[in-house]
Protein backbone atom coordinates (compact mmCIF):
# COMPACT_ATOMS: atom_id res chain seq x y z
CA UNK A 1 0.00 0.00 0.00
CA UNK A 2 2.64 2.22 0.80
CA UNK A 3 4.66 1.01 -1.82
CA UNK A 4 1.28 1.55 -4.09
CA UNK A 5 0.86 5.14 -3.04
CA UNK A 6 4.83 6.21 -3.97
CA UNK A 7 4.65 4.79 -7.36
CA UNK A 8 1.25 7.06 -7.74
CA UNK A 9 3.13 10.33 -6.27
CA UNK A 10 6.00 9.84 -8.48
CA UNK A 11 4.29 9.31 -11.29
CA UNK A 12 2.24 12.81 -10.55
CA UNK A 13 5.01 14.05 -9.92
CA UNK A 14 6.32 13.54 -13.41
CA UNK A 15 3.37 14.88 -15.01
CA UNK A 16 3.84 18.22 -13.28
CA UNK A 17 7.80 18.34 -14.32
CA UNK A 18 6.00 17.59 -17.68
CA UNK A 19 3.78 19.98 -17.87
CA UNK A 20 5.89 22.73 -16.58
CA UNK A 21 8.60 21.90 -19.42
CA UNK A 22 6.01 21.94 -22.38
CA UNK A 23 3.42 24.23 -20.84
CA UNK A 24 4.09 27.09 -23.59
CA UNK A 25 5.41 25.34 -26.31
CA UNK A 26 3.48 25.81 -28.99
CA UNK A 27 6.04 24.79 -31.75
CA UNK A 28 8.78 26.25 -33.93
CA UNK A 29 8.43 28.20 -36.75
CA UNK A 30 11.87 28.57 -37.61
CA UNK A 31 15.08 26.81 -36.81
CA UNK A 32 17.24 27.62 -34.21
CA UNK A 33 21.01 28.97 -34.75
CA UNK A 34 22.93 25.90 -34.61
CA UNK A 35 20.70 23.90 -37.24
CA UNK A 36 20.54 27.20 -39.27
CA UNK A 37 24.08 27.03 -40.11
CA UNK A 38 23.98 23.43 -40.75
CA UNK A 39 21.34 23.88 -43.72
CA UNK A 40 23.12 27.16 -45.18
CA UNK A 41 26.09 26.22 -45.14
CA UNK A 42 26.15 22.39 -44.83
CA UNK A 43 26.04 21.72 -48.30
CA UNK A 44 29.44 23.71 -48.98
CA UNK A 45 31.56 22.43 -45.73
CA UNK A 46 29.96 18.43 -45.86
CA UNK A 47 28.38 17.99 -49.66
CA UNK A 48 26.25 15.67 -48.73
CA UNK A 49 22.38 15.91 -49.48
CA UNK A 50 21.24 14.07 -46.52
CA UNK A 51 22.26 16.62 -43.91
CA UNK A 52 21.14 13.81 -40.82
CA UNK A 53 24.01 11.87 -42.49
CA UNK A 54 26.35 15.15 -42.70
CA UNK A 55 25.47 15.44 -38.40
CA UNK A 56 25.77 12.17 -37.74
CA UNK A 57 28.91 11.14 -39.21
CA UNK A 58 30.81 14.43 -39.73
CA UNK A 59 29.80 17.24 -37.15
CA UNK A 60 29.05 14.85 -34.83
CA UNK A 61 31.03 11.95 -36.12
CA UNK A 62 32.90 11.84 -32.40
CA UNK A 63 29.44 11.05 -31.08
CA UNK A 64 29.14 8.22 -33.28
CA UNK A 65 31.77 6.89 -32.62
CA UNK A 66 31.53 6.69 -28.99
CA UNK A 67 27.95 5.15 -29.37
CA UNK A 68 29.57 2.37 -31.66
CA UNK A 69 31.54 1.42 -28.94
CA UNK A 70 28.69 1.43 -26.64
CA UNK A 71 27.10 -0.93 -28.62
CA UNK A 72 30.27 -3.24 -29.41
CA UNK A 73 30.26 -3.17 -25.37
CA UNK A 74 26.28 -4.39 -24.89
CA UNK A 75 27.07 -6.89 -27.45
CA UNK A 76 30.83 -8.17 -26.37
CA UNK A 77 28.77 -8.50 -22.82
CA UNK A 78 25.82 -9.90 -23.82
CA UNK A 79 27.95 -12.72 -25.06
CA UNK A 80 29.97 -12.86 -22.03
CA UNK A 81 27.11 -13.86 -20.06
CA UNK A 82 25.79 -15.95 -22.32
CA UNK A 83 28.87 -18.42 -23.53
CA UNK A 84 29.94 -20.13 -20.12
CA UNK A 85 26.50 -21.84 -20.08
CA UNK A 86 26.00 -23.45 -23.71
CA UNK A 87 27.51 -26.56 -22.86
CA UNK A 88 24.38 -28.87 -22.40
CA UNK A 89 23.26 -30.02 -25.79
CA UNK A 90 19.43 -30.26 -26.22
CA UNK A 91 17.71 -33.09 -27.43
CA UNK A 92 14.60 -31.85 -28.12
CA UNK A 93 12.85 -32.89 -31.37
CA UNK A 94 12.81 -30.02 -33.99
CA UNK A 95 9.96 -30.33 -36.89
CA UNK A 96 11.81 -29.87 -40.32
CA UNK A 97 11.07 -26.55 -41.45
CA UNK A 98 8.99 -25.86 -44.77
CA UNK A 99 10.15 -26.36 -48.21
CA UNK A 100 8.59 -23.28 -49.06
CA UNK A 101 10.48 -21.14 -46.33
CA UNK A 102 13.43 -22.92 -47.09
CA UNK A 103 13.62 -22.02 -50.74
CA UNK A 104 12.37 -18.54 -50.20
CA UNK A 105 14.83 -17.53 -47.64
CA UNK A 106 17.46 -18.74 -50.52
CA UNK A 107 15.82 -16.22 -52.69
CA UNK A 108 15.54 -13.37 -50.50
CA UNK A 109 18.60 -13.30 -48.51
CA UNK A 110 20.93 -12.35 -51.20
CA UNK A 111 18.29 -9.79 -52.24
CA UNK A 112 17.99 -8.63 -48.37
CA UNK A 113 22.24 -7.94 -48.04
CA UNK A 114 22.17 -6.43 -51.30
CA UNK A 115 19.46 -3.75 -50.26
CA UNK A 116 21.56 -2.90 -46.95
CA UNK A 117 24.30 -2.47 -49.03
CA UNK A 118 22.58 -0.20 -50.95
CA UNK A 119 20.96 1.37 -47.93
CA UNK A 120 24.71 2.56 -46.89
CA UNK A 121 26.15 3.60 -49.45
CA UNK A 122 23.33 5.74 -51.07
CA UNK A 123 23.13 7.42 -47.13
CA UNK A 124 24.99 10.88 -47.83
CA UNK A 125 21.81 11.00 -51.13
CA UNK A 126 18.53 9.83 -49.87
CA UNK A 127 16.93 8.62 -46.64
CA UNK A 128 19.46 5.60 -44.86
CA UNK A 129 22.47 4.94 -43.27
CA UNK A 130 25.25 3.06 -41.84
CA UNK A 131 23.03 2.34 -38.64
CA UNK A 132 19.76 1.04 -41.38
CA UNK A 133 21.85 -0.80 -43.20
CA UNK A 134 23.51 -2.76 -40.47
CA UNK A 135 20.02 -3.18 -39.05
CA UNK A 136 18.86 -4.52 -42.57
CA UNK A 137 21.64 -6.95 -42.62
CA UNK A 138 21.03 -8.20 -39.58
CA UNK A 139 17.59 -9.28 -40.44
CA UNK A 140 18.89 -10.95 -43.32
CA UNK A 141 20.56 -12.76 -40.16
CA UNK A 142 17.35 -13.56 -38.65
CA UNK A 143 16.00 -14.81 -42.10
CA UNK A 144 18.65 -17.61 -42.60
CA UNK A 145 18.61 -18.85 -38.93
CA UNK A 146 14.76 -18.76 -39.34
CA UNK A 147 14.49 -21.24 -42.43
CA UNK A 148 17.44 -23.23 -40.68
CA UNK A 149 17.98 -23.04 -36.81
CA UNK A 150 20.44 -25.37 -36.37
CA UNK A 151 23.06 -23.42 -39.08
CA UNK A 152 26.09 -22.52 -37.19
CA UNK A 153 26.75 -18.48 -38.23
CA UNK A 154 30.44 -18.52 -38.11
CA UNK A 155 31.76 -16.23 -34.84
CA UNK A 156 34.82 -15.68 -36.33
CA UNK A 157 33.71 -14.02 -39.60
CA UNK A 158 31.71 -11.87 -37.46
CA UNK A 159 34.16 -10.80 -35.24
CA UNK A 160 36.69 -10.29 -38.02
CA UNK A 161 34.30 -7.97 -40.03
CA UNK A 162 33.41 -6.42 -36.89
CA UNK A 163 37.05 -5.45 -35.60
CA UNK A 164 38.38 -4.79 -39.10
CA UNK A 165 35.46 -2.01 -39.88
CA UNK A 166 36.07 -0.34 -36.90
CA UNK A 167 39.85 -0.52 -36.50
CA UNK A 168 39.13 1.15 -40.30
CA UNK A 169 36.68 4.04 -38.88
CA UNK A 170 39.12 5.15 -36.13
CA UNK A 171 42.47 5.25 -38.99
CA UNK A 172 40.11 7.66 -41.23
CA UNK A 173 39.20 9.65 -38.48
CA UNK A 174 43.04 10.22 -37.73
CA UNK A 175 43.90 10.43 -41.29
CA UNK A 176 41.20 13.29 -40.91
CA UNK A 177 43.66 15.03 -38.08
CA UNK A 178 47.17 14.44 -40.63
CA UNK A 179 45.62 14.98 -43.83
CA UNK A 180 42.86 17.58 -43.23
CA UNK A 181 41.52 20.16 -40.54
CA UNK A 182 40.96 17.66 -37.59
CA UNK A 183 39.16 14.00 -36.33
CA UNK A 184 37.15 12.56 -38.80
CA UNK A 185 37.13 15.29 -41.34
CA UNK A 186 36.09 14.41 -44.68
CA UNK A 187 37.91 16.65 -47.07
CA UNK A 188 40.55 14.16 -47.35
CA UNK A 189 39.18 12.91 -51.21
CA UNK A 190 37.68 16.22 -52.94
CA UNK A 191 33.85 17.00 -52.84
CA UNK A 192 33.20 15.70 -55.97
CA UNK A 193 29.78 17.26 -57.07
CA UNK A 194 27.07 17.50 -55.15
CA UNK A 195 24.13 15.10 -55.27
CA UNK A 196 26.22 12.39 -56.71
CA UNK A 197 27.18 8.79 -55.44
CA UNK A 198 30.77 10.06 -55.55
CA UNK A 199 30.88 13.17 -53.42
CA UNK A 200 30.72 14.30 -49.76
CA UNK A 201 34.83 13.30 -49.84
CA UNK A 202 35.32 10.76 -46.93
CA UNK A 203 31.22 10.23 -45.94
CA UNK A 204 30.32 7.10 -47.94
CA UNK A 205 33.60 5.42 -46.98
CA UNK A 206 33.12 5.96 -43.00
CA UNK A 207 29.34 4.78 -43.64
CA UNK A 208 30.22 1.56 -45.33
CA UNK A 209 32.62 0.64 -42.03
CA UNK A 210 29.84 2.34 -39.85
CA UNK A 211 27.71 -0.43 -41.67
CA UNK A 212 29.23 -3.27 -41.42
CA UNK A 213 30.03 -2.82 -37.75
CA UNK A 214 26.87 -2.45 -36.63
CA UNK A 215 25.71 -5.20 -38.74
CA UNK A 216 28.20 -7.41 -37.12
CA UNK A 217 27.58 -5.87 -33.97
CA UNK A 218 23.71 -6.88 -34.37
CA UNK A 219 24.61 -10.24 -35.97
CA UNK A 220 26.30 -11.35 -33.03
CA UNK A 221 23.87 -10.04 -30.59
CA UNK A 222 21.21 -12.36 -32.41
CA UNK A 223 23.70 -15.41 -32.79
CA UNK A 224 24.36 -15.59 -28.82
CA UNK A 225 20.27 -15.46 -28.23
CA UNK A 226 19.46 -17.62 -30.77
CA UNK A 227 18.83 -21.08 -28.74
CA UNK A 228 20.83 -23.78 -30.90
CA UNK A 229 24.30 -22.00 -31.19
CA UNK A 230 27.57 -23.81 -30.11
CA UNK A 231 30.51 -21.30 -28.96
CA UNK A 232 33.29 -21.80 -31.62
CA UNK B 1 -3.47 12.99 -72.80
CA UNK B 2 -2.01 13.28 -69.61
CA UNK B 3 -4.83 14.07 -67.83
CA UNK B 4 -6.23 9.89 -69.32
CA UNK B 5 -3.26 8.35 -67.93
CA UNK B 6 -3.28 10.24 -64.46
CA UNK B 7 -7.47 8.94 -64.48
CA UNK B 8 -6.69 5.64 -65.03
CA UNK B 9 -3.57 5.80 -62.85
CA UNK B 10 -6.29 6.94 -59.73
CA UNK B 11 -8.95 4.56 -61.00
CA UNK B 12 -6.14 1.33 -60.80
CA UNK B 13 -5.03 2.93 -57.04
CA UNK B 14 -8.52 3.71 -56.12
CA UNK B 15 -9.20 -0.54 -57.15
CA UNK B 16 -6.29 -1.61 -54.84
CA UNK B 17 -7.62 -0.07 -52.05
CA UNK B 18 -10.93 -0.94 -52.08
CA UNK B 19 -9.53 -4.78 -52.59
CA UNK B 20 -7.33 -3.95 -49.32
CA UNK B 21 -9.99 -2.64 -47.28
CA UNK B 22 -11.78 -6.20 -48.66
CA UNK B 23 -8.98 -7.94 -47.10
CA UNK B 24 -9.73 -6.11 -43.77
CA UNK B 25 -13.28 -6.71 -44.27
CA UNK B 26 -12.51 -10.36 -44.25
CA UNK B 27 -9.98 -10.59 -40.95
CA UNK B 28 -13.25 -9.56 -39.43
CA UNK B 29 -15.63 -11.54 -41.08
CA UNK B 30 -14.26 -15.06 -41.41
CA UNK B 31 -14.82 -17.47 -38.76
CA UNK B 32 -11.27 -19.13 -38.24
CA UNK B 33 -7.63 -18.34 -38.12
CA UNK B 34 -7.35 -20.35 -41.53
CA UNK B 35 -9.51 -18.61 -43.26
CA UNK B 36 -8.60 -14.98 -41.77
CA UNK B 37 -4.94 -15.56 -43.30
CA UNK B 38 -6.07 -16.36 -46.64
CA UNK B 39 -9.05 -13.34 -46.74
CA UNK B 40 -6.13 -11.11 -45.50
CA UNK B 41 -2.98 -12.35 -47.54
CA UNK B 42 -4.82 -12.81 -50.97
CA UNK B 43 -6.88 -9.46 -50.73
CA UNK B 44 -3.98 -7.59 -49.90
CA UNK B 45 -1.59 -9.10 -52.60
CA UNK B 46 -3.46 -8.03 -54.95
CA UNK B 47 -4.67 -4.43 -53.92
CA UNK B 48 -1.10 -3.84 -53.34
CA UNK B 49 -0.45 -5.18 -56.77
CA UNK B 50 -2.95 -2.88 -58.35
CA UNK B 51 -2.14 0.35 -56.19
CA UNK B 52 1.74 -0.25 -57.90
CA UNK B 53 0.61 -0.76 -61.01
CA UNK B 54 -1.01 2.79 -60.79
CA UNK B 55 1.38 4.78 -59.57
CA UNK B 56 3.88 2.98 -62.48
CA UNK B 57 1.30 4.64 -64.72
CA UNK B 58 1.46 8.04 -63.21
CA UNK B 59 4.53 8.08 -62.40
CA UNK B 60 7.00 6.24 -64.82
CA UNK B 61 10.22 6.84 -64.43
CA UNK B 62 10.25 4.84 -60.74
CA UNK B 63 9.48 2.28 -62.68
CA UNK B 64 12.64 0.68 -61.41
CA UNK B 65 11.75 0.68 -57.43
CA UNK B 66 8.61 -0.45 -58.05
CA UNK B 67 9.16 -3.38 -60.27
CA UNK B 68 11.44 -4.20 -57.05
CA UNK B 69 8.79 -4.08 -54.94
CA UNK B 70 6.21 -5.75 -56.67
CA UNK B 71 8.76 -8.77 -56.95
CA UNK B 72 9.40 -8.29 -53.10
CA UNK B 73 5.85 -8.53 -52.08
CA UNK B 74 5.28 -11.37 -54.66
CA UNK B 75 7.85 -13.10 -52.70
CA UNK B 76 7.34 -12.33 -48.84
CA UNK B 77 3.62 -11.82 -48.85
CA UNK B 78 2.56 -15.62 -49.34
CA UNK B 79 5.48 -16.96 -48.04
CA UNK B 80 4.89 -15.44 -44.57
CA UNK B 81 1.24 -16.44 -44.07
CA UNK B 82 2.21 -20.01 -45.29
CA UNK B 83 4.45 -20.20 -42.32
CA UNK B 84 2.10 -18.55 -39.99
CA UNK B 85 -0.71 -21.10 -40.95
CA UNK B 86 1.46 -23.88 -40.53
CA UNK B 87 2.74 -22.97 -37.33
CA UNK B 88 -0.72 -22.24 -36.09
CA UNK B 89 -1.92 -26.22 -37.52
CA UNK B 90 1.21 -27.66 -35.42
CA UNK B 91 0.00 -25.53 -32.41
CA UNK B 92 -3.19 -26.73 -32.99
CA UNK B 93 -5.35 -24.12 -33.28
CA UNK B 94 -8.78 -25.36 -33.58
CA UNK B 95 -10.23 -25.44 -37.50
CA UNK B 96 -14.38 -23.67 -38.43
CA UNK B 97 -17.16 -25.83 -37.68
CA UNK B 98 -17.70 -25.94 -41.35
CA UNK B 99 -14.34 -27.21 -42.51
CA UNK B 100 -14.96 -30.49 -44.89
CA UNK B 101 -11.31 -32.13 -44.79
CA UNK B 102 -8.08 -31.62 -43.38
CA UNK B 103 -5.52 -32.30 -46.03
CA UNK B 104 -2.59 -31.51 -44.32
CA UNK B 105 -3.52 -34.14 -41.23
CA UNK B 106 -4.38 -36.56 -43.93
CA UNK B 107 -1.12 -36.53 -45.67
CA UNK B 108 0.72 -36.16 -41.81
CA UNK B 109 -1.34 -39.62 -40.98
CA UNK B 110 -0.03 -41.53 -44.02
CA UNK B 111 3.26 -40.38 -45.10
CA UNK B 112 4.16 -39.56 -40.81
CA UNK B 113 5.82 -36.82 -42.02
CA UNK B 114 9.49 -36.40 -40.88
CA UNK B 115 9.42 -35.22 -36.94
CA UNK B 116 13.21 -35.55 -36.11
CA UNK B 117 16.09 -33.29 -36.12
CA UNK B 118 17.62 -32.62 -39.74
CA UNK B 119 21.00 -32.90 -40.01
CA UNK B 120 21.28 -29.32 -42.47
CA UNK B 121 24.32 -28.21 -40.39
CA UNK B 122 26.95 -27.64 -43.20
CA UNK B 123 25.33 -27.06 -46.74
CA UNK C 1 -5.41 19.40 -41.64
CA UNK C 2 -5.55 15.12 -42.82
CA UNK C 3 -2.22 14.42 -41.07
CA UNK C 4 -2.98 15.82 -37.61
CA UNK C 5 -5.98 13.21 -37.87
CA UNK C 6 -3.74 10.51 -38.82
CA UNK C 7 -1.60 11.48 -35.96
CA UNK C 8 -4.05 11.49 -33.77
CA UNK C 9 -5.57 8.21 -34.27
CA UNK C 10 -2.01 6.62 -34.20
CA UNK C 11 -1.31 8.30 -31.16
CA UNK C 12 -4.05 6.74 -29.70
CA UNK C 13 -3.56 3.51 -30.81
CA UNK C 14 -0.30 4.05 -29.34
CA UNK C 15 -1.58 4.12 -25.87
CA UNK C 16 -4.07 1.42 -26.11
CA UNK C 17 -1.08 -0.63 -27.32
CA UNK C 18 1.47 0.14 -24.82
CA UNK C 19 -1.11 -0.30 -22.07
CA UNK C 20 -2.06 -3.53 -23.45
CA UNK C 21 2.01 -4.58 -23.29
CA UNK C 22 2.04 -3.59 -19.85
CA UNK C 23 -0.92 -5.27 -18.63
CA UNK C 24 -2.27 -8.25 -20.36
CA UNK C 25 -1.23 -11.90 -18.11
CA UNK C 26 0.11 -13.04 -21.56
CA UNK C 27 3.81 -12.60 -22.34
CA UNK C 28 3.58 -13.71 -26.14
CA UNK C 29 0.58 -11.00 -26.50
CA UNK C 30 2.89 -8.56 -24.48
CA UNK C 31 5.78 -8.28 -26.40
CA UNK C 32 3.51 -8.33 -29.90
CA UNK C 33 2.13 -5.36 -28.33
CA UNK C 34 5.49 -3.77 -27.79
CA UNK C 35 6.36 -4.28 -31.58
CA UNK C 36 3.08 -2.59 -32.31
CA UNK C 37 3.98 0.42 -30.24
CA UNK C 38 7.26 0.69 -32.17
CA UNK C 39 5.51 0.33 -36.23
CA UNK C 40 2.97 2.92 -35.14
CA UNK C 41 5.82 5.38 -33.67
CA UNK C 42 7.46 4.68 -37.37
CA UNK C 43 4.26 6.49 -38.59
CA UNK C 44 4.44 9.21 -36.46
CA UNK C 45 8.14 9.69 -37.29
CA UNK C 46 7.11 9.71 -41.01
CA UNK C 47 4.48 12.24 -40.34
CA UNK C 48 6.98 14.46 -38.47
CA UNK C 49 9.40 14.52 -41.18
CA UNK C 50 11.96 12.23 -40.55
CA UNK C 51 12.50 9.33 -42.69
CA UNK C 52 15.55 7.92 -41.65
CA UNK C 53 14.41 7.75 -38.35
CA UNK C 54 10.79 5.91 -39.51
CA UNK C 55 13.72 3.61 -41.29
CA UNK C 56 15.84 2.81 -38.00
CA UNK C 57 12.72 2.50 -35.80
CA UNK C 58 10.72 0.20 -38.26
CA UNK C 59 13.98 -2.11 -38.83
CA UNK C 60 15.14 -2.22 -35.24
CA UNK C 61 12.05 -1.20 -33.04
CA UNK C 62 9.66 -3.62 -34.50
CA UNK C 63 11.96 -6.31 -36.25
CA UNK C 64 14.98 -7.41 -34.20
CA UNK C 65 13.56 -5.87 -30.94
CA UNK C 66 10.81 -8.40 -31.28
CA UNK C 67 12.60 -11.36 -32.33
CA UNK C 68 15.19 -11.47 -29.57
CA UNK C 69 12.48 -11.16 -26.99
CA UNK C 70 10.76 -14.17 -28.44
CA UNK C 71 14.41 -15.81 -28.73
CA UNK C 72 14.54 -15.20 -24.66
CA UNK C 73 11.32 -15.92 -24.15
CA UNK C 74 11.88 -19.37 -26.00
CA UNK C 75 15.08 -20.29 -24.14
CA UNK C 76 13.35 -19.78 -20.76
CA UNK C 77 10.66 -21.62 -21.87
CA UNK C 78 12.85 -24.88 -22.46
CA UNK C 79 14.81 -24.28 -19.37
CA UNK C 80 11.56 -24.80 -17.85
CA UNK C 81 10.13 -28.12 -18.99
CA UNK D 1 -8.98 22.84 -31.42
CA UNK D 2 -7.19 25.95 -32.84
CA UNK D 3 -4.26 25.51 -31.42
CA UNK D 4 -4.09 22.06 -31.68
CA UNK D 5 -1.06 21.21 -34.35
CA UNK D 6 0.68 17.86 -35.02
CA UNK D 7 3.62 17.98 -32.86
CA UNK D 8 1.29 19.18 -29.72
CA UNK D 9 -0.23 15.81 -30.32
CA UNK D 10 2.84 13.82 -31.10
CA UNK D 11 4.42 15.43 -27.75
CA UNK D 12 1.45 14.59 -25.70
CA UNK D 13 1.89 10.92 -27.30
CA UNK D 14 5.42 10.81 -26.47
CA UNK D 15 4.73 11.82 -22.65
CA UNK D 16 1.52 9.46 -22.15
CA UNK D 17 3.76 6.57 -23.78
CA UNK D 18 6.89 7.45 -21.29
CA UNK D 19 4.44 7.53 -18.38
CA UNK D 20 3.19 3.91 -19.20
CA UNK D 21 6.73 3.20 -19.28
CA UNK D 22 7.55 3.94 -15.77
CA UNK D 23 4.28 2.81 -14.82
CA UNK D 24 5.19 -0.46 -16.05
CA UNK D 25 8.64 -0.68 -15.06
CA UNK D 26 7.48 -0.11 -11.13
CA UNK D 27 4.64 -2.21 -11.08
CA UNK D 28 5.02 -5.25 -13.07
CA UNK D 29 6.56 -7.99 -10.98
CA UNK D 30 7.39 -10.12 -13.99
CA UNK D 31 11.51 -9.48 -15.37
CA UNK D 32 10.14 -9.39 -19.13
CA UNK D 33 7.45 -6.98 -18.34
CA UNK D 34 9.91 -4.77 -16.43
CA UNK D 35 11.90 -4.88 -20.04
CA UNK D 36 9.00 -4.57 -21.82
CA UNK D 37 8.45 -1.07 -19.54
CA UNK D 38 11.96 0.03 -20.36
CA UNK D 39 11.26 -0.18 -24.11
CA UNK D 40 8.16 1.39 -24.19
CA UNK D 41 10.08 4.47 -21.76
CA UNK D 42 12.78 4.14 -24.86
CA UNK D 43 10.23 4.85 -27.42
CA UNK D 44 8.23 7.80 -25.83
CA UNK D 45 11.81 9.70 -25.56
CA UNK D 46 12.51 9.44 -28.99
CA UNK D 47 9.15 10.74 -29.89
CA UNK D 48 9.58 13.52 -27.26
CA UNK D 49 12.34 14.57 -29.09
CA UNK D 50 11.91 14.19 -32.52
CA UNK D 51 8.66 16.40 -32.56
CA UNK D 52 10.74 19.55 -30.40
CA UNK D 53 12.82 19.25 -33.49
CA UNK D 54 9.46 19.65 -36.03
CA UNK D 55 9.12 22.90 -37.45
CA UNK D 56 5.37 23.57 -38.65
CA UNK D 57 5.23 22.77 -42.90
CA UNK D 58 8.61 21.77 -43.73
CA UNK D 59 10.20 18.84 -45.24
CA UNK D 60 12.65 16.26 -44.29
CA UNK D 61 16.79 17.76 -44.10
CA UNK D 62 17.24 16.25 -47.48
CA UNK D 63 18.76 18.39 -50.20
CA UNK D 64 17.17 17.49 -53.72
CA UNK D 65 15.15 18.61 -56.28
CA UNK D 66 12.26 19.77 -54.52
CA UNK D 67 14.64 21.52 -51.36
CA UNK D 68 17.30 23.43 -53.46
CA UNK D 69 20.74 24.41 -51.71
CA UNK D 70 20.09 28.01 -51.46
CA UNK D 71 16.79 27.88 -49.56
CA UNK D 72 17.33 25.08 -47.40
CA UNK D 73 17.01 27.20 -43.77
CA UNK D 74 13.76 28.32 -44.92
CA UNK D 75 12.34 24.79 -45.72
CA UNK D 76 13.73 21.38 -43.92
CA UNK D 77 13.39 20.87 -39.95
CA UNK D 78 15.85 20.41 -37.16
CA UNK D 79 18.65 18.02 -38.76
CA UNK D 80 20.11 17.52 -35.20
CA UNK D 81 17.35 15.78 -33.08
CA UNK D 82 17.09 13.59 -35.69
CA UNK D 83 20.68 12.35 -35.86
CA UNK D 84 20.14 11.84 -31.80
CA UNK D 85 17.57 9.67 -31.84
CA UNK D 86 18.82 7.54 -34.99
CA UNK D 87 21.51 6.53 -32.82
CA UNK D 88 19.95 6.51 -30.17
CA UNK D 89 17.29 3.48 -31.05
CA UNK D 90 20.12 1.47 -32.13
CA UNK D 91 22.14 1.70 -28.63
CA UNK D 92 18.39 1.25 -27.38
CA UNK D 93 18.36 -2.32 -29.03
CA UNK D 94 21.99 -3.06 -27.29
CA UNK D 95 20.43 -2.13 -24.07
CA UNK D 96 17.82 -4.29 -24.54
CA UNK D 97 19.42 -7.07 -25.42
CA UNK D 98 21.67 -6.61 -22.31
CA UNK D 99 18.85 -6.69 -20.09
CA UNK D 100 17.50 -9.73 -21.24
CA UNK D 101 20.89 -11.42 -20.96
CA UNK D 102 20.91 -10.66 -17.71
CA UNK D 103 17.40 -11.88 -17.01
CA UNK D 104 18.25 -15.07 -18.79
CA UNK D 105 21.12 -15.64 -16.45
CA UNK D 106 19.02 -14.43 -13.07
CA UNK D 107 16.48 -17.42 -14.35
CA UNK D 108 19.07 -19.70 -14.62
CA UNK D 109 20.08 -19.08 -10.75
CA UNK D 110 16.85 -18.78 -9.20
CA UNK D 111 14.34 -20.51 -11.64
CA UNK D 112 11.68 -18.04 -11.45
CA UNK D 113 10.84 -14.42 -13.45
CA UNK D 114 9.19 -13.29 -10.08
CA UNK D 115 11.09 -9.82 -8.89
CA UNK D 116 10.10 -10.91 -5.17
CA UNK D 117 12.18 -13.86 -5.25
CA UNK D 118 15.39 -12.37 -5.69
CA UNK D 119 16.20 -10.54 -2.18
CA UNK D 120 19.60 -11.69 -1.70
CA UNK D 121 20.72 -7.89 -1.29
CA UNK D 122 17.76 -6.84 0.70
CA UNK D 123 18.21 -6.23 4.28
Amino acid sequence: MVKNTFIFVLLVGFVFLFFNLFADFTGNTELNKLAGHYAESGHEEVGAANLVTAVVVTYRGLDTLGEVTILFLSAAIVSFLLKIETSSTDDRKLRTTSEILDTASKILVPVIFIFGIYVFINGHLTPGGGFQGGAIIASGLVLILLAKPLRQISQKLISIVESISGLSFVLLGVAGILFAAGFLDNKILSLGEFGTIFSAGLIPIIYIFVGLKVGAELSSIITNLQENQNEA
Amino acid sequence: MDSTIGIIGAILTLSGSIFIFLGALGLVRMPDLFNRIQAGTKASTLGTFLSLIGLLIITPQWWGKLILLMIFILITNPVSSHILARAAHFIGVPLADKTVTDKYKEEEKTFSIKDEIKNDTHD
Amino acid sequence: MINLLIAIVIGILILIMAIVAIHNKNLVVGIIAAGAVSLFASILYLLLAAPDVAMTEAAIGSGLSTIIFFYVLNKIKKQNG
Amino acid sequence: MENLSLEIVTLITGIALLLIGIWGLLTQKNLIKMVIGFALFDTGIHIIMVSIGYVKNRTAPILDQAVKTNQAAEKIVDPVPQALVLTAIVIGLGITALMLAFVLKMYQKKKSLEINNFNDLKW
